[in-house]
């Protein structure tokens, strides 16, 4: 760690990531300030140097100020926001901005109950229709994807008012201190404190860096908190340089490779979109929409050229579109949560949960089990029968006997899994670094690894269909299938599998280099292009374990980093213009004047030949329209985005939002929630009063200990990890347990419109009381790792959350939501899943006419399939 | 000669002839204590792998005796680790050889209240079919508004975020091809 | 050569690793699944099972050089363990040499001498032995002495990721631990200090192996201020039962007398 | 499964490690201490003054069982017979024998049940030989344990060859002697034995406790010989009772002066089970010296001051070590005592 400053925010480190934590604690043994913002006080807060209680779900707030104070005593770094950002570019005349409708952007459409991101494009750039509506189908927030062109006009004086400074500087003017401290119930004091502590540790000299987890996903705004510190961070000119950066912590082992080459509907391996029914009809036109004529981008038909081929092999042809017709397409979202949806609906027959136990760990475990008990059949594959393998029998409405098991139809099967000892494979870290583990010991009994199961599978599926001519099973019975087997149980090799991923030459089967060797001729197969060049020169790369102690810091001979063992990203940002470092203390990346090319501690992340001097000639295509001085190369422009012309549904700027269910009116716009955030309106699915439901009148937000993990299935039956955090427990403050009647160590009961849970109370003063607008907000803290299962049992958190979720990534609500507390044990109340609402409903979903999350202009929204209702709805199905 | 050697091995009787007043060191060591040292320098092989919790990705050895795992403990080589672990990787020998894992396949028939141990051969080919099954009923070629899908909605998947790159990629590549288009992970949650 | 611990309290996050590191190394079992409501403390002590335990201390008193909104508080966090004393209680008191000081001037339990007399476990002035009862015999950290023997470092410091676990050489750790501590007092945080550092800092066991960086009275992280081997205090003891048993003799011999004397 | 509170599969994993055989029962018999749950508020277990762990002991109780006190008793009153004995045989000019006979079974007799009570009170009673493995002059315990063994054998040695002619005879004595010199730390060492430990009580009394369990096992003998059906002679009564009120005095005033000693840990001995029998303890011996001062010598007195004697020494054997184990859970009592520098360091720097 090389930061001067660093922020955790939204994230327990300390907890979480105790290991990666050790670099933070390195940083402050060098004098780095650690400064913690976050409702509770933990172990992260417990060796920082400033802990800022902030309320969950008001940190866009927080961020917002920390923004309007560094541009407003000029703070910020300048010519880095000059050269490398998109500051300086003029927008489009009809862009109106939320300070202008109250909350909402231009380009409302209350129809689809989305935005139209036509009006938020530079001056002078046309975005197609069909990129705005297609970006309303992708999944990932990628900006650069598409058609987007730099802006063509520049103020370099920033002081046009229409340039994105001027119009970020205007929309977070409203951020002030004070809202600060009526919002995020931070006191001015403290927030200076942070203020100050982060620019003085920016600039040539000095970098801070932001650390996050789901404790900024988690909402139904989350992709805006991260584009908040994004802001942020580009504008202290903290990207790409060593120290600097934005630090996303992930909960397991290969979250990260499972999104680079994703178990996700919405996108194939290297983040490639997949087709969408209405616009990408054929391989040319799905083309056409990914291609990008500037940037990085415009490398995609190589990328998407070399997947088909790594699939389809022979079958897949120039003539035949390489097969792309075999794929198949979207039409909306297909996210987890409408997958339940449609799962509850009867739609879905059949159900794998690969290593996943979501009746504990996904939001509103009991819609979740309603849902699968309507399927034929579901299959489970885990080390021991989990929650959710067991929810025919073991559930609480069968234990209340509001469920049969003899009615439950589902076929079920339970497959033991091989653990990561027992197979090989890598694991791609959260800093995208891959790491082969290999194979120790056999897998025990019929145990087996997930290779082995996808391949028998798949074996098994086009034996059943060899003799089949239907169009439908073509892709299925073209799929390259042929990998080595070893041993007796027959697992496939998961090398084969890499060099498969990694690339190759199809004439005579040598792996490629990198993705630049990728060609859009068939010449060349590739599983993932960001991941080509692991399996370089035939090396294992991931499996590489040179010494930390005989390499550099950087250790680039440990592992391999996508892409092309890169460890930083945009490093060239490292740099300055010309070139030469920022500063000697921070030296990372330069252009070498004699050899002509990029140099430094890591792989450069730019063209390496191409000097700081070059500019695009004017019918430059492709990569070559990049400068020798835009150092953001997947950018359209180059450009780090201050300013998002495409790509979010909720808006080029982030906006504070209050969640679904909150304790205050928005304070700062009419519009009380993310307009365009997806909604559940359906019976098992009943929400709260917008703000101050008299019913629920605490702030709930849910976390994870350090002795357990996520749901559990891996430390709950462990005695070594059990006995450290043996029960379910809910942290209240002494305040709220008096208010209540709550002993320490007694029992109590948490309640909210989905469910409700009991749990050991354990009083402290490290989750205060909120004390806003001359109220006091109580706040109750729930880790959510327990089940019915395990050494150590206990109600599991996630029961009473509800689906609600952030439009870009679908991802739930579950940091900042809204219950009550009383003392005692559960009662036998019946759940609304089951038996009907738990509590009288106050007027349904939409509330009654005094509190509104939405603008009446926003308020008229339909609702889709499954009762859902926001910016990623299919709008061609209405039910 | 028994006795002799019994008494010669007596603490006491050096600890005379040493002029040990206090017994406090060899004299007291038992022959164990002598022979004492790491499980790990017995083992047969060391083999090299990675933490299976969180993403930090910390380093791990894997020391195996006769086809057991005797001890697994962080790898000093690791530049992210340094050998550190945390208390659930440090628990990790629990979690692959603890007592809790099921080592057959289970099955329970639609309306059963019981679980079955059955073959895994059968398991594999049961849900093979009920795969071809589902998916042939519930095809969708067109959407109603005639835009070519080509997909099933009537299967769906859940699970990756704990699987190796290799296995997500086979389930991506294998559902895609099989029109199945509901596949999610904890990355979304 | 002699080794020890040196466990820096300031960067503790109280993970645990230490712990579960160590119940890995020795495959202890747990020692039960009880929720105490003691912070995030469920693991109480330490014990025959464990082997090294995390203190969580919630103080509402700040800590210097730390500000939170939550004013007047601080979360203290310790790792404690056998403090393998330069005069060891347990030692001096096991009257079957199944405690003895190791080539690594550290103390161990030899598993299959102890006869489980339980003499040890009331000798510790920290509380550190104990005898399981199921088990019979007395237990307490090894500092690893099987890893040493193979030259590994104890399974708790290696598992620690903030190095708050420090081990090695005890001199070399005595110099760290001073400077660390100078480094602290020159950043104005006075109540920091050296637990059992030496023996003028402990002369009641001339000094730990296993030492500590605290910032709060002993008490605070249930350590007694000023320990002693009761050994150490033994002579008045036996002196005053020589004097008795004397007593005793005469007392005797003074019965018969005057009673033969009196029959006469 | 086999519930061994490590759950590892032997056809996965290995246990070999250092612990591995640690057996277990369950949790609650190997930690009785721990089943409690905190009601209180976290911070709350934090007390500016004198601060504690959530009041957890900062001491491991004594892990012994009832046993032990009995054989404080039992030891205490084999070696003062021993020396009763001795005495006699040495003054008694041949006119002792009987006195002399009996003191020598009551010595056997204790020393073998003594033995018994020890090892029964170990966890590995299989290993009690191990007790003879080493010489450790730190431990009370390996100096009592090789005084027992002597003596044990001598006394025994005597009493099987009391009242033999010639050289048996003369063996027989020598061993009577044997077993006097080593009786006499054997009815005290138990003392020196608690007084060098950590236990608050036991350790602030080191003094006088020796005095108190002198008394105690003279007393004891004394009141013994009341209950036995031993056919005495009148002047070897009067020793045995005067050899018993002297005891009996040592013992009352000893009480004294260890309530004195024991300073912060006095609850210990004025609170709970080990202050209801420390009182007890006092009545009944107080009682029994009463009753022997009386004139006259009807068999009647005699025993009732035997069962009270008896009694009383007993209940101060328990009375100590309950109290031992009372103020091993007290925190305070160890805090305080080492803030009032009752340790090594110097005042100065215990200002922390």
């Amino acid at each position: 760690m090389n930061a001067d400053c660093i922020v955790i925010q939204g994230s327990n480190m300390a907890e979480c990531h105790p290991v990666a934590f050790r670099w933070v604690m390195e940083a402050k043994a060098r004098g780095a300030k650690i400064i913690h913002v976050d409702p509770r006080f933990t172990r992260t807060s417990a060796v920082a140097d400033l802990h800022v209680p902030i309320r969950a779900g008001s940190d866009v707030v927080f961020l917002g100020a920390l923004i309007r104070h560094v541009i407003e005593n000029e703070r910020y770094f300048k010519e880095y926001v000059l050269r490398y950002t998109n500051a300086p570019a003029i927008l489009k005349e009809d862009f109106k901005d939320t300070e202008d409708l109250d909350g909402l952007f231009s380009g409302w459409d209350g129809e689809k109950g989305q935005y139209d991101p036509a009006s938020w494009g530079y001056e002078g750039v046309e975005v197609g229709a069909a990129a705005g509506q297609r970006e309303s189908y992708t999944g990932e927030p990628f900006s650069q994807r598409g058609t987007q062109h730099g802006a063509e006009r520049f103020d370099f004086t920033l002081r046009n008012p229409r340039c994105v400074f001027q119009v970020l500087k205007r929309h977070f003017s409203r951020y002030t201190p004070e809202i600060v401290e009526e919002v995020c119930g931070i006191p001015p004091g403290l927030f200076f404190k942070v203020a100050e502590a982060l620019c003085d540790s920016s600039g040539r000299e000095r970098t801070a860096a932001f650390c996050y987890a789901v404790g900024w996903t988690q909402h139904s705004t989350g992709v805006q908190y991260i584009r908040t510190a994004s802001i942020l961070q580009l504008l202290l000119g903290n990207i790409g340089r060593p120290g600097g950066g934005i630090l996303a912590l992930r909960g397991h082992s290969s979250i990260q490779g499972s999104t680079d080459i994703p178990t996700l509907y919405d996108i194939l391996p290297g983040y490639l979109a997949m087709p969408k029914d209405k616009t990408d009809t054929s391989f040319e036109e799905y083309v056409k929409l990914n291609d990008s004529p500037t940037g990085w981008w415009s490398e995609f038909p190589k990328y998407i050229v070399s997947l088909l081929k790594a699939w389809f092999g022979a079958a897949a042809t120039k003539e035949n579109g390489w097969l792309f017709d075999a794929l198949p397409r979207l039409s909306g979202d297909h996210s987890h949560m409408t997958t339940v949806s449609a799962m509850a609906d009867g739609l879905v027959k059949g159900y794998f949960l690969m290593g996943e136990n979501p009746t504990v760990g996904s939001m509103h475990g009991a819609f979740h089990r309603a849902a699968m008990r309507k399927l034929d059949w579901l299959v489970v594959r885990d080390f021991a029968v989990t929650e959710s393998a067991d929810f025919w029998r073991d559930a609480p409405e069968i234990e209340r006997g509001e469920v049969r098991t003899e009615s439950i139809p589902t076929e079920v099967f339970f497959f033991p899994c091989a653990a990561h000892t027992e197979k090989d494979g890598s694991f791609t870290n959260t800093q995208r670094l891959l790491q082969w583990h290999h194979k120790a010991v056999e897998p025990p009994g019929d145990c087996r690894s997930e290779l082995h199961f996808a391949w028998h599978l798949g074996r098994r599926l086009r034996d059943l269909y060899k003799d089949s001519t239907d169009p439908k099973d073509r892709g299925l019975l073209a799929l390259t299938w042929d990998y080595p087997v070893e041993d007796a149980i027959e697992e496939p090799s998961a090398e084969a599998v890499l060099k498969e991923i990694s690339g190759f030459r199809v004439a005579d089967g040598a792996p490629v280099d990198g993705f630049t060797q990728l060609k859009d001729d068939g010449s060349t197969a590739c599983g993932c292009w960001i991941y080509s060049g692991s399996y370089k020169d035939g090396v294992n790369q991931p499996a590489r374990r040179k010494s930390a102690r005989e390499q550099s810091w950087v250790a680039p001979e440990w592992g391999w980093a996508w892409p092309v063992n890169r460890r930083i990203l945009y490093n060239r940002a490292s740099a300055d213009p010309e070139g030469r470092p920022w500063s000697e203390r921070k030296r990372y990346v330069w252009w070498d004047e004699e050899k002509k090319k990029w140099t430094g501690e890591d792989e450069p992340d730019f063209i390496l030949e191409r000097p700081p001097s070059y500019r695009p000639p004017e019918d430059a295509q492709g990569i070559d329209t990049l400068a020798g001085d835009t150092p953001f190369v997947m950018q359209g422009d180059g450009l780090g985005w201050l300013f998002a012309p495409t790509g979010l549904m909720d808006g080029p700027l982030p906006t504070h939002y209050e969640p679904q269910e909150g304790v205050i009116e928005n304070p700062l716009y009419g519009q009380q929630c993310n307009p365009t955030r997806m909604e559940w309106n359906r019976r098992e699915n009943p929400y709260h009063r917008p703000w101050n439901d008299p019913r629920f009148p605490h702030v709930i937000t849910t976390y994870r200990l350090t002795e357990h993990h996520t749901a559990g299935a891996m430390s709950r039956w462990l005695s070594w990890l059990s006995e450290l955090q043996p029960a379910m427990f809910c942290e209240v403050s002494p305040e709220l347990a008096r208010e209540k009647g709550l002993t320490n160590g007694g029992w109590a009961t948490i309640t909210t419109a989905r469910g409700e849970i009991e749990a050991r109370v354990l009083m402290t003063e490290r989750l205060p009381p909120l004390r806003m607008r001359g109220r006091v907000i109580h706040q109750i803290g729930l880790p959510y790792h327990w089940g019915s299962k395990g050494l150590v049992r206990g109600d599991a958190a996630n029961e009473l959350i509800a689906f609600v979720a952030d439009p870009n990534v679908s991802i739930q609500e579950s940091k900042a939501l809204t219950g009550n507390i009383v003392a005692g044990r559960r009662s036998r109340g019946r759940r609304v899943v089951t038996s009907g609402p738990l509590v009288p409903s106050l007027g349904g979903n939409r509330d009654g006419k005094d509190l509104n999350r939405d603008l009446p202009v926003v308020g008229q929204k339909r609702t889709g399939p499954h009762g859902i209702s926001g910016a990623r709805m299919k709008q061609d199905e209405e039910t | 000669m028994g006795v002799l050697d019994l008494l010669s091995r007596w603490p006491v009787l050096q600890q005379i002839r040493k002029g040990d007043l206090h017994a406090f060191g060899d004299t007291a060591r038992s022959a164990r204590s002598e022979m004492l040292q790491p499980r790990t320098a017995t083992a047969g092989r060391v083999v090299r792998s990675v933490c299976p919790y969180c993403a930090v990705g910390c380093g791990q050895l894997v020391f195996v005796k006769d086809e057991k795992i005797t001890d697994i403990e962080g790898d000093p080589d690791s530049p992210l680790s340094l050998g550190c672990l945390c208390p659930k990787g440090a628990a990790t020998f629990q979690l692959v050889t603890g007592s809790h894992r099921v080592k057959t396949v289970l099955h329970r028939k639609p309306y059963g209240t019981e679980w079955e141990a059955v073959p895994l051969e059968w398991a594999m080919d049961r849900v093979a079919r009920l795969v071809k099954k589902t998916r042939d009923e519930t095809w969708e070629a067109k959407t109603p508004d005639g835009h070519v899908v080509n997909r099933t909605l009537g299967i769906a998947h859940l699970g990756g975020a704990t699987l190796d790159n290799e296995e997500n990629y086979l389930f991506k590549k294998l559902f895609s091809a099989l029109g199945i288009i509901q596949v999610e992970n904890q990355a979304r949650i | 050569m002699a080794v020890g611990f040196f466990t820096d309290t300031t960067i503790c996050i109280g993970c645990k690793a230490c712990e579960v590191a160590c119940k890995q190394w020795n495959q202890l079992p747990d020692d039960g699944l009880l929720f105490t409501g003691m912070s995030y403390d469920n693991t109480a002590s330490l014990g025959a099972s464990t082997w090294r335990h995390v203190s969580f201390i919630e103080r509402p008193v700040p800590l210097t050089g730390q500000e939170t909104g939550l004013g007047d508080f601080s979360w203290l966090l310790m790792s404690d363990v056998c403090k393998h004393c330069q005069r060891a209680g347990c030692l001096e008191a096991c009257p079957t040499g199944a405690i003895l000081r190791t080539e690594f001037d550290s103390v161990y339990v030899q598993p299959d001498i102890c006869n489980g007399c339980g003499y040890c476990v009331v000798s510790c002035p920290f509380g550190v032995i104990d005898r399981r009862e199921d088990d019979g015999r007395a237990w307490k950290c090894t500092l690893c002495y099987d890893r040493l023997k193979g030259g590994l470092e104890p399974a708790c410091a290696k598992a620690c990721p903030t190095d708050s676990i420090q081990f090695g050489d005890l001199d070399e750790l005595q110099d760290r631990a001073r400077d660390r501590l100078e480094r602290l007092h020159r950043h104005g945080m006075a109540e920091a200090y050296l637990y059992g550092a030496d023996a003028a800092g402990q002369p009641g066991t001339e000094g730990l192996n296993a030492f500590f960086l605290l910032v709060d009275r002993p008490e605070v992280y249930n350590l007694p201020s000023d320990p002693v081997a009761p050994a150490k205090k033994a002579a008045p003891a036996w002196t005053s039962m020589a004097f008795a048993v004397l007593g005793m003799a005469a007392a005797a011999v003074g019965a018969v007398l005057s009673a033969r004397g009196g029959g006469d | 499964m086999e519930e061994d509170g490590r759950h590892i599969a032997p056809d996965l994993g290995l246990l070999t490690g250092e612990g591995s055989q640690q057996r277990i029962g369950t949790a609650g018999e190997a930690f009785p201490s721990r089943t409690f749950i905190w009601r209180d508020l976290p911070s709350h277990s934090f007390e500016e003054e004198q601060p504690t762990y959530y009041g957890r002991p900062v001491l491991k109780e004594p892990v012994w069982i009832w046993s032990v006190p009995v054989y404080f008793y039992v030891g205490g009153t084999a070696g003062a017979s021993a020396v009763l004995a001795a005495a006699a045989h040495a003054l008694g000019e041949g006119e002792l024998d009987g006195l002399v006979k009996s003191c020598r079974r009551v010595a056997a007799v204790g020393g073998v049940v003594g033995s018994a009570l020890l090892v029964y009170d170990l966890g590995r009673p299989e290993r009690f030989l191990h007790m003879l493995r080493v010489i450790r002059p730190t431990s009370a315990m390996s100096l009592g344990s090789w005084v027992l063994a002597v003596a044990a054998s001598a006394t025994l040695g005597s009493a099987l060859l009391a009242g033999r002619k010639g050289f048996l005879g003369r063996l027989g004595d020598l061993s009577g002697y044997v077993a006097a010199l080593f009786g006499m730390p054997l009815s005290g060492y138990t003392a020196v034995l608690l007084g060098n430990t950590a236990v608050p009580v036991w350790n602030a009394t080191r003094r006088s406790l020796p005095h108190l369990f002198i008394g105690t096992s003279v007393s004891g003998l004394a009141s013994l010989f009341g209950l036995l059906p031993v056919g005495l002679e009148p002047q070897e009564r009067t020793i045995v009772e005067r050899f018993g009120v002297v005891g009996k005095v040592v013992d009352l005033a000893a009480m004294a002066v260890v309530e004195r000693e024991a300073g912060h840990a006095e609850p210990a001995l004025k609170e709970g089970v080990s202050g209801a029998l420390w009182t007890a303890a006092r009545i009944l011996t107080g009682a029994s010296l009463a009753l022997s001062l009386l004139p006259g010598g009807k068999r009647a007195r005699r025993v009732a001051g035997g069962l009270l004697g008896t009694a009383g020494a007993l209940a101060l054997r328990f009375a100590v070590f309950q109290a031992g184990k009372a103020s091993a859970r007290d925190p305070r009592a160890t805090f305080r005592r080492q803030r009032d520098s009752h340790g090594e360091a110097p005042e100065s720097s215990l200002d922390r």
